[in-house]
């Protein structure tokens, strides 16, 4: 199996997921597309440990690893949003620009 | 045991305090009682420890250096972390803890205004460090590090607690506030001194074998490494830098003003200890290494000391605040000690070294007392001042006996300063110009009666008569339980080094029979 | 059992014994009143008698102890002296110590018997006056620091003894220190005795280092034994010596305190004048006389000078003075000038047996006007008169104290100032020797004088005099006693155990003892008492009355320089006290400020002007501004990029990613 | 072309048409659905890797537990259900497409060219394996991790707890 394909498809996974970080309103979907980054970083770890065939797997195991750190980020992501949505009665990360000058 | 030898007691003594400073500096500001209590223990704690150091040391052998280290610090340039003490430092130490003991027992009750124990504790504290650290160092580099050390606590002590009112000063025409004035002055005034002792320290590092070792020095200085104009220059600007701290005269225009302006402990420390560094300085540095150029500055240094003596004691005479002639007495009992030290003999420097302890145990308590009138009295005019035997008896008589110890009566500490010191001016190291060294003594002898002139008449101003109107209906608190066990100590010190003057002689005197055998010989 | 037993010892042509537990002992009698004094300044107040009986039990002690050391050197000569090192300086031994021979023992017999009586009396007249207490407390260190002065065995323990005392006396004197006149007399007596001090303190400087010891018995075998070290400044050390004898024992000119130390309570002038303070110099000349006689005759020729000088000159002062203390002030000065003048002739024994006499008949003599001035109520003879009929103890009393200072056999006063007369006579010096008679001539008219005054006439006060408390009495009769007994110790050709008694002593005495009476000198002495006597009684009782007496003798000039005392006190005060008191410190205070401080302020002022120039022109207009254009220029810029500041996340992250995709790409196709 | 090679082209056109549903659509719902698609078909192409114990983590983990958790999200923030068209920041729509397509270009550029000619060649199950070194050699990481997902969960917890008194404010 020839690798090019896969590395532009998570490339293409990341760039979307920037994208919507870079256009969504809405603060769960920015999370979700955090997700999708994640998830095309997980696909380059386990097509280089395929195709290294590493001994100690790495790959796999940082997979296992981000996989974890994911789940824990979304809970504490949502658990953020949700104490701002209390607050603020809205989830629209535009409305939240108390760091301006 | 093994670690009280070894250097680690001296250690520990130099460095506890400062220790205990940045403790209270962590504990918050609002618990006095605990600072204060902590200062007490602290400094107590430093006190029991040089004392037990007293009896470690091995009074048999006073004229070696005792109970010392030598651990290298600052490889680059051959600094060593070099201490240890003999009988010329172990009585001044010994003082130095004890003074602070009581500075802190009267600060526990008495703060200057503005109140901050925290800071105040903590800034006597480093102080002590400073002052502990000068006696021990046997180092230049160590030596120099805590001799500027203890510039910083006093500057803060007298700018921030000292006297808020304004005066005129001469030749500038605005008027200033005395503590601003005063701290500047003390602290430019002994910089520009050390300054130049910086300059000699490295004159005699560089041609010195590149050491900065005092002992070895004095073997080098000894054996006549230098010599010639350098060694003039080296001896020039370690005067300055030792003459500044001692004061002597000309140079000791700062005092009056510091101690005038800074707070009762501040010029209790600055009278018992602070000036003690610059005489030190001389018998422990300047005239071991250069032995020659001491003998040529000599009978310099006597005449200055003599001028010092009846100019002090005439200044003293012209005074109307209390405070200010305590101050310019110390120029004059100064003076005593730096006629001692330049006779360069045996009993000429015993002189000084009890000079120096009596000095400051009696000019201590005298500024204890006064501070406590001025703060009491909320003035230090002895024109308004006046039969303060009655308002304040206890006070009173406690500076009636005080001036008469400081009038140099014998069987109280301060007589054997003035009298061995003039003892020793009559008959100077051989080969010094006697008839200088003759009159030095007949000023100074001079200078004795000069000094009960202006005590007495200073007694008559302020204890006796009747009070003045302006003081019956007054709520005058006499001195309280503080004060009195911050000040009996030191009387009774007074007393036992009258009585029993080998209690300093016992350190010193061997330590200075065999330091002035190495230099001159014999 | 405590063995009293001395021990025999013959050293050269000496024959003594070391004093026993007795000697060993004996310092007790410095240390104890030391002891006391503590006890009473901290216990006084709360004790029944308000620490007079302390006091008392203390000098009671003294007593006996010198009692008994005297009975002890009495019957068998005792010469010790013992010494504690209290550090060694250099070469030097500091060392303390008390010296027990003959002429110590005398001086603890004469401060314990004096000072005894004179306690006892204190406690009546000193009753309900104020700081009673600490009264004691000064009048029990005032008797220890007399015992360390006289128990000295080195130079050092006396220049010790010799301040305390001096000290003492500033205490005592200015006792009512809230009359500004009394401590400016306390004042006046420590500052003249200081100025005396420096004279000993640098004769006992020279002395110690040349002959490298402080032991005063070893100084004098050394200048006995023709020390060559000592003989080139001998002379010298022993006018300095002198110098300081005189402030203490008050001669000419240096005896202006005396009179002015009146200021205090009258038992401290009969102390100071009797037993203590006034005697520590001849005490002093009679302890180093073995220096003086071998070393140093010269000096002593000196001392005989002004010895005689001021036994005349006070002697004319006490004529003209009003004040009953002072009379008997002057007198004091005028009799150590014979003590003085004595031991300058060489006439050791007679002036310690003058002193011996002395203290006793002064004491009474104080003691005496003390209780007149007690029941009177002032000082001054004009204000009294008449006394002897309310008084008739006290009368008594007085004038046994007034024969026997006039010298009248067999008063004492009479044995020892015969002795004087002889050695002036034996000597040679025959003017001095009519100087002196001419002084007893007058002190037995002054003395006269000040009797008719006092007790003789009418009443001219205004208060009730009445007779004393025995108390005081009980002293007065007591004193009066040893005024008529004390010189029979030492008639010549009779009995003449005084002169063994302080010839005891470990360095041996060369003088002349007259072996019998000088019949000459003692009739000139006598004749001289007796016209003095009948003079004053023909002027003041015969002829006029104690009113007018006075009109008849005041001769101008002569009567005004005396009054002002020579003007002696003016010319101190004019010339030396004011101009060092106001001028020279007032300039040297000017100096201070105009001249150094302001050359240091200068220095500041200098380096402000050159700081000011520096900030004005460099600092300010050149680094700075570019420092401040900087500034403007960032809070311009800042202003403007703030506006990115939006707060908004994604828009932030969209410059990042913007940014790091901007670079990324040129890093990847342009290099 | 063996059938291998063009499921596995499928599978990489539908995750990346799937994708770009997540980041396009305008219907929160709808996001998370597709997501849910991404994942599965990441998890197909793990299999096709065989790495079969990752995809099933990535299954058990993320479709199980971390989409339920957005559902929850956007439930709970109370966002628009069905069509939504403020969805989306215009604004920003076009350089975030600008930047997107740059930074996937640059990828693409540089991995394409980097791995040119590189093929893949499975080789069977290895989860035994995987069990092993995850239990030895990393079980270190693996303890540590463990205790993030703790401070996590204790962490989201207190941050979404409500207080007590707002709690009976909502309700009345």
């Amino acid at each position: 199996m020839i690798v090019q394909p896969v590395l532009v498809v998570a490339a293409a996974l990341f760039s979307l997921g920037i994208y919507g970080i870079l256009v969504r309103r809405n603060a769960v979907m920015v999370l979700l597309s955090i997700e999708l980054i994640l998830n095309s970083v997980n696909i380059n770890f386990i097509l280089f440990d395929t195709m290294l065939a590493d001994t100690l797997m790495q790959g796999q195991i940082f997979t296992i690893f981000i996989i974890t750190i994911a789940a824990a980020e979304v809970g504490i992501g949502l658990a953020i949003v949700l104490m701002l949505f209390r607050n603020r009665q809205t989830a629209n990360i535009n409305e939240f620009d108390l760091m301006k000058w | 045991m093994e670690l009280l030898t070894n250097g680690m007691g001296l250690s520990v003594v130099v460095f506890f305090p400062l220790i205990s400073a940045f403790i209270i500096t962590l504990i918050p500001k609002a618990q006095e009682q605990l600072i204060k209590r902590f200062a007490l223990v602290s400094s107590l704690i430093t006190f029991v420890l040089s004392a037990v150091l007293l009896f470690q040391f091995d009074f048999s052998s006073a004229d070696k250096l005792q109970l010392g280290n030598k651990i290298s610090w600052i490889k680059s340039i051959n600094a060593n972390y070099e201490i240890g003490i003999d009988g010329i430092s172990l009585p001044l130490l010994v003082l130095s803890t004890f003074i602070t003991v009581l500075a802190i027992i009267y600060s526990i009750e008495h703060l200057p205004e503005p109140k901050s124990p925290k800071g105040f504790l903590a800034l006597i504290l480093v102080l002590e460090t400073g002052m502990n650290g000068t006696f021990v160092a046997l180092d230049l580099i160590l030596f120099f590090v805590f001799f500027e050390i203890v510039l910083l606590p006093m500057y803060f002590m007298i700018g921030i607690w000292g006297d808020k009112t304004v005066r005129t000063v001469s030749g500038f025409k605005n008027q200033i506030e005395t503590r601003l004035y005063a701290s500047i002055k003390f602290f430019v005034f002994t910089l520009f001194g050390s300054a130049f002792m910086l300059l000699g320290f490295l004159g005699l590092y560089y041609r010195g074998n590149k050491t900065f070792s005092i002992p070895e020095l004095i073997e080098l200085g000894t054996s006549g490494a230098f010599t010639g104009t350098f060694a003039t220059l080296v001896f020039a600007v370690l005067f300055l830098g030792f003459a500044v701290k001692v004061p002597m005269w000309p140079l000791h225009t700062w005092l009056p003003d510091a101690h005038t302006a800074a707070p009762t402990v501040g010029s209790v420390l600055l009278a018992a200890i602070l000036l003690k560094l610059g005489s030190y300085g001389f018998v422990r540095i300047a005239i071991p290494i250069l032995p020659d150029q001491a003998k040529a500055w000599a009978p310099a240094i006597a005449i200055l000391s003599a001028i010092g003596i009846i100019y002090g004691s005439l200044a003293c005479l012209a005074q109307t605040d209390l405070k200010r002639l305590i101050a310019f007495s110390s120029v004059g009992h100064m003076g005593f000690v730096m006629l001692g030290i330049a006779s360069l003999t045996p009993i000429g420097i015993n002189a000084a070294m009890i000079g120096m302890v009596a000095h400051g145990v009696i000019t201590g308590l005298l500024f204890f007392l006064s501070g406590s009138m001025a703060h009491t009295y909320h003035t230090r005019d002895m024109g308004r001042l006046g039969g303060n035997m009655k308002l304040l008896p206890k006070t009173g008589a406690l500076l009636g006996f005080t001036a008469m110890a400081s009038l140099g009566l014998p069987g109280l500490a301060g007589f054997w300063g003035e009298f061995m010191a003039l003892l020793g001016a009559y008959n100077p190291l051989d080969g010094l110009n006697i008839t200088v060294f003759r009159t030095s003594m007949v000023a100074g002898a001079i200078g004795t009666v000069l000094t009960a002139g202006y005590l007495l008449w200073m007694l008559q101003r302020v204890n006796l008569g009747e009070p003045s109107d302006e003081w019956l209906d007054k709520d005058l608190h006499d001195a309280d339980v503080y004060e009195l066990s911050a000040w009996i100590p030191l009387v009774v010190l007074t007393v036992l080094i009258g009585v029993f003057p080998k209690l300093i002689f016992g350190a010193t005197n061997d330590a200075v029979i065999a330091m002035l055998s190495k230099a001159f010989g014999g | 059992m405590v063995n009293f037993k001395p021990t025999v010892f013959a050293e050269g042509e000496l024959v003594y014994t070391d004093g026993g537990i007795l000697a060993e002992y004996a310092w007790l009698l410095v240390v104890l009143p030391f002891v006391a004094a503590l006890v009473i300044t901290f216990t006084g107040k709360y004790l029944p008698l308000k620490g007079a009986e302390v006091a008392l039990t203390t000098i009671g002690i003294i007593f006996l102890y010198s009692a008994a050391l005297m009975y002890l050197h009495i019957t068998s000569g005792v010469v010790n002296e013992f010494f504690i090192n209290v550090g060694s300086i250099g070469v030097f031994d500091i060392e303390f110590g008390w010296v027990v021979d003959g002429l110590s023992i005398m001086m603890y017999f004469v401060v314990g018997t004096v000072a005894l009586l004179v306690f006892i009396y204190a406690t009546n007249y000193m009753e309900g006056e104020i700081r009673y207490t600490f009264f004691f407390t000064s009048l029990t260190l005032f008797a220890g620091s007399m015992l360390v002065l006289v128990s000295s065995p080195t130079l050092i323990q006396i220049l010790i003894g010799w301040e305390l005392v001096g000290v003492c006396s500033y205490l005592l004197i200015g006792h009512y220190w809230e009359k500004k006149d009394n401590s400016s007399a306390a004042m006046k007596a420590f500052i003249t005795n200081k100025i005396a001090d420096v004279g000993l303190m640098i004769g006992i400087i020279i002395l110690a280092l040349n002959t490298g010891t402080l032991r005063i018995s070893k100084i004098l075998y050394q200048s006995t034994h023709d020390y060559e070290k000592l003989s080139t400044v001998a002379f010298v050390a022993a006018i300095l010596l002198f110098v300081g004898a005189m402030g203490k024992s008050a001669q000419f000119p240096l005896h202006v305190w005396l009179p002015d130390a009146m200021a205090g309570p009258t038992p401290v002038s009969a102390l100071m004048h009797a037993a203590t303070m006034v005697t520590a110099g001849v005490y002093l000349l009679a302890r180093m006389f073995p220096f003086y006689k071998a070393m140093a005759p010269d000096a002593l020729d000196v001392v005989m000078l002004f010895g005689v000088i001021t036994l005349l000159a006070a002697g004319l002062i006490a004529v003209v003075q009003d004040d009953l203390k002072k009379v008997l002030a002057y007198s004091t000065v005028s009799q150590l000038g014979y003590m003085v003048a004595a031991i300058g002739s060489g006439a050791y024994t007679a002036a310690l047996f003058h002193l011996w006499t002395h203290a006793f008949f002064k004491a009474l003599l104080f003691l005496g006007a003390g209780s007149v001035i007690h029941s009177v109520h002032s000082n001054s003879m004009l204000e009294m008169g008449g006394l002897r009929k309310v008084m008739p103890k006290t009368f008594a009393t007085f004038i046994i104290g007034t024969i026997a200072l006039a010298g009248l056999p067999p008063f004492a006063g009479f044995f020892s100032k015969d002795e004087i007369l002889a050695s002036f006579n034996h000597e040679g010096e025959t003017t001095f020797f009519f100087i002196a008679v001419l002084g007893a001539f007058i002190t037995a008219f002054y003395m006269t004088r000040a009797v008719s005054l006092t007790f003789l006439g009418e009443y001219r006060g205004h208060g009730h005099p009445h007779e004393s408390h025995n108390l005081m009495t009980t002293p007065l009769l007591t004193l009066s006693v040893f005024a008529i007994a004390s010189g029979w110790v030492n008639i010549p050709g009779v009995y003449t155990g005084f002169t063994d008694w302080v010839t005891t002593r470990k360095n041996k005495i060369v003088e002349y003892h007259p072996e019998s009476f000088d019949l000459f000198a003692l009739s000139s002495g006598l004749l001289a008492g007796l016209l003095g006597i009948a003079l004053g009684y023909y002027l003041y009782q015969l002829q006029g009355s104690a009113e007018t007496g006075d009109n008849k003798i005041k001769i101008q000039p002569i009567w005004s320089v005396l009054e002002n005392k020579y003007y002696l006190d003016h010319f101190y005060f004019k010339f030396v006290i004011d101009p060092v008191k106001i001028n020279i410190s007032k300039a040297v205070d000017k100096f201070n400020t105009n001249v150094i401080d302001r050359f240091v302020n200068g220095f500041g002022q200098v380096a402000s002007l050159m700081g000011s120039v520096v900030y004005n022109n460099f600092d300010q207009n050149g680094i700075d501004k570019l420092l401040n254009m900087s500034s403007t220029g960032t809070d311009n810029f800042g202003g403007k990029v703030k506006l990115l500041q939006t707060g908004k996340t994604q828009q932030y992250l969209m410059l990042f990613l913007g940014g790091v995709v901007t670079i990324s790409l040129l890093i990847l196709f342009i290099t | 072309m063996e059938i291998f090679e063009i499921v596995t082209y499928f599978v990489l056109l539908l995750l990346v048409s799937t994708a770009l549903r997540v980041v396009t659509t305008s219907n929160v719902i709808h996001a998370a659905i597709s997501l849910v698609f991404t994942l599965a078909l990441t998890s197909v192409l793990f299999l096709l890797l065989s790495t079969e114990f990752v995809a099933l983590v990535l299954v058990l983990v993320y479709i199980g537990a971390v989409i339920v958790l957005f559902l929850f999200g956007i439930m709970i923030t109370r966002a628009p259900l069905g069509k939504n068209a403020e969805l989306d920041n215009d604004k920003n729509k076009k350089l975030g497409a600008a930047i997107a397509g740059s930074i996937f270009f640059l990828f693409s550029y540089i991995l394409v060219n980097g791995f040119d000619g590189q093929v893949v060649v499975t080789s069977g199950s290895s989860t035994e394996l995987l069990g092993e070194i995850l239990l030895s050699r990393f079980v270190f990481p693996f303890e540590l991790v463990s205790f993030v997902l703790l401070a996590a969960l204790i962490g989201g917890i207190t941050l979404a707890r409500k207080d007590e008194a707002l709690i009976d404010e909502d309700q009345v």
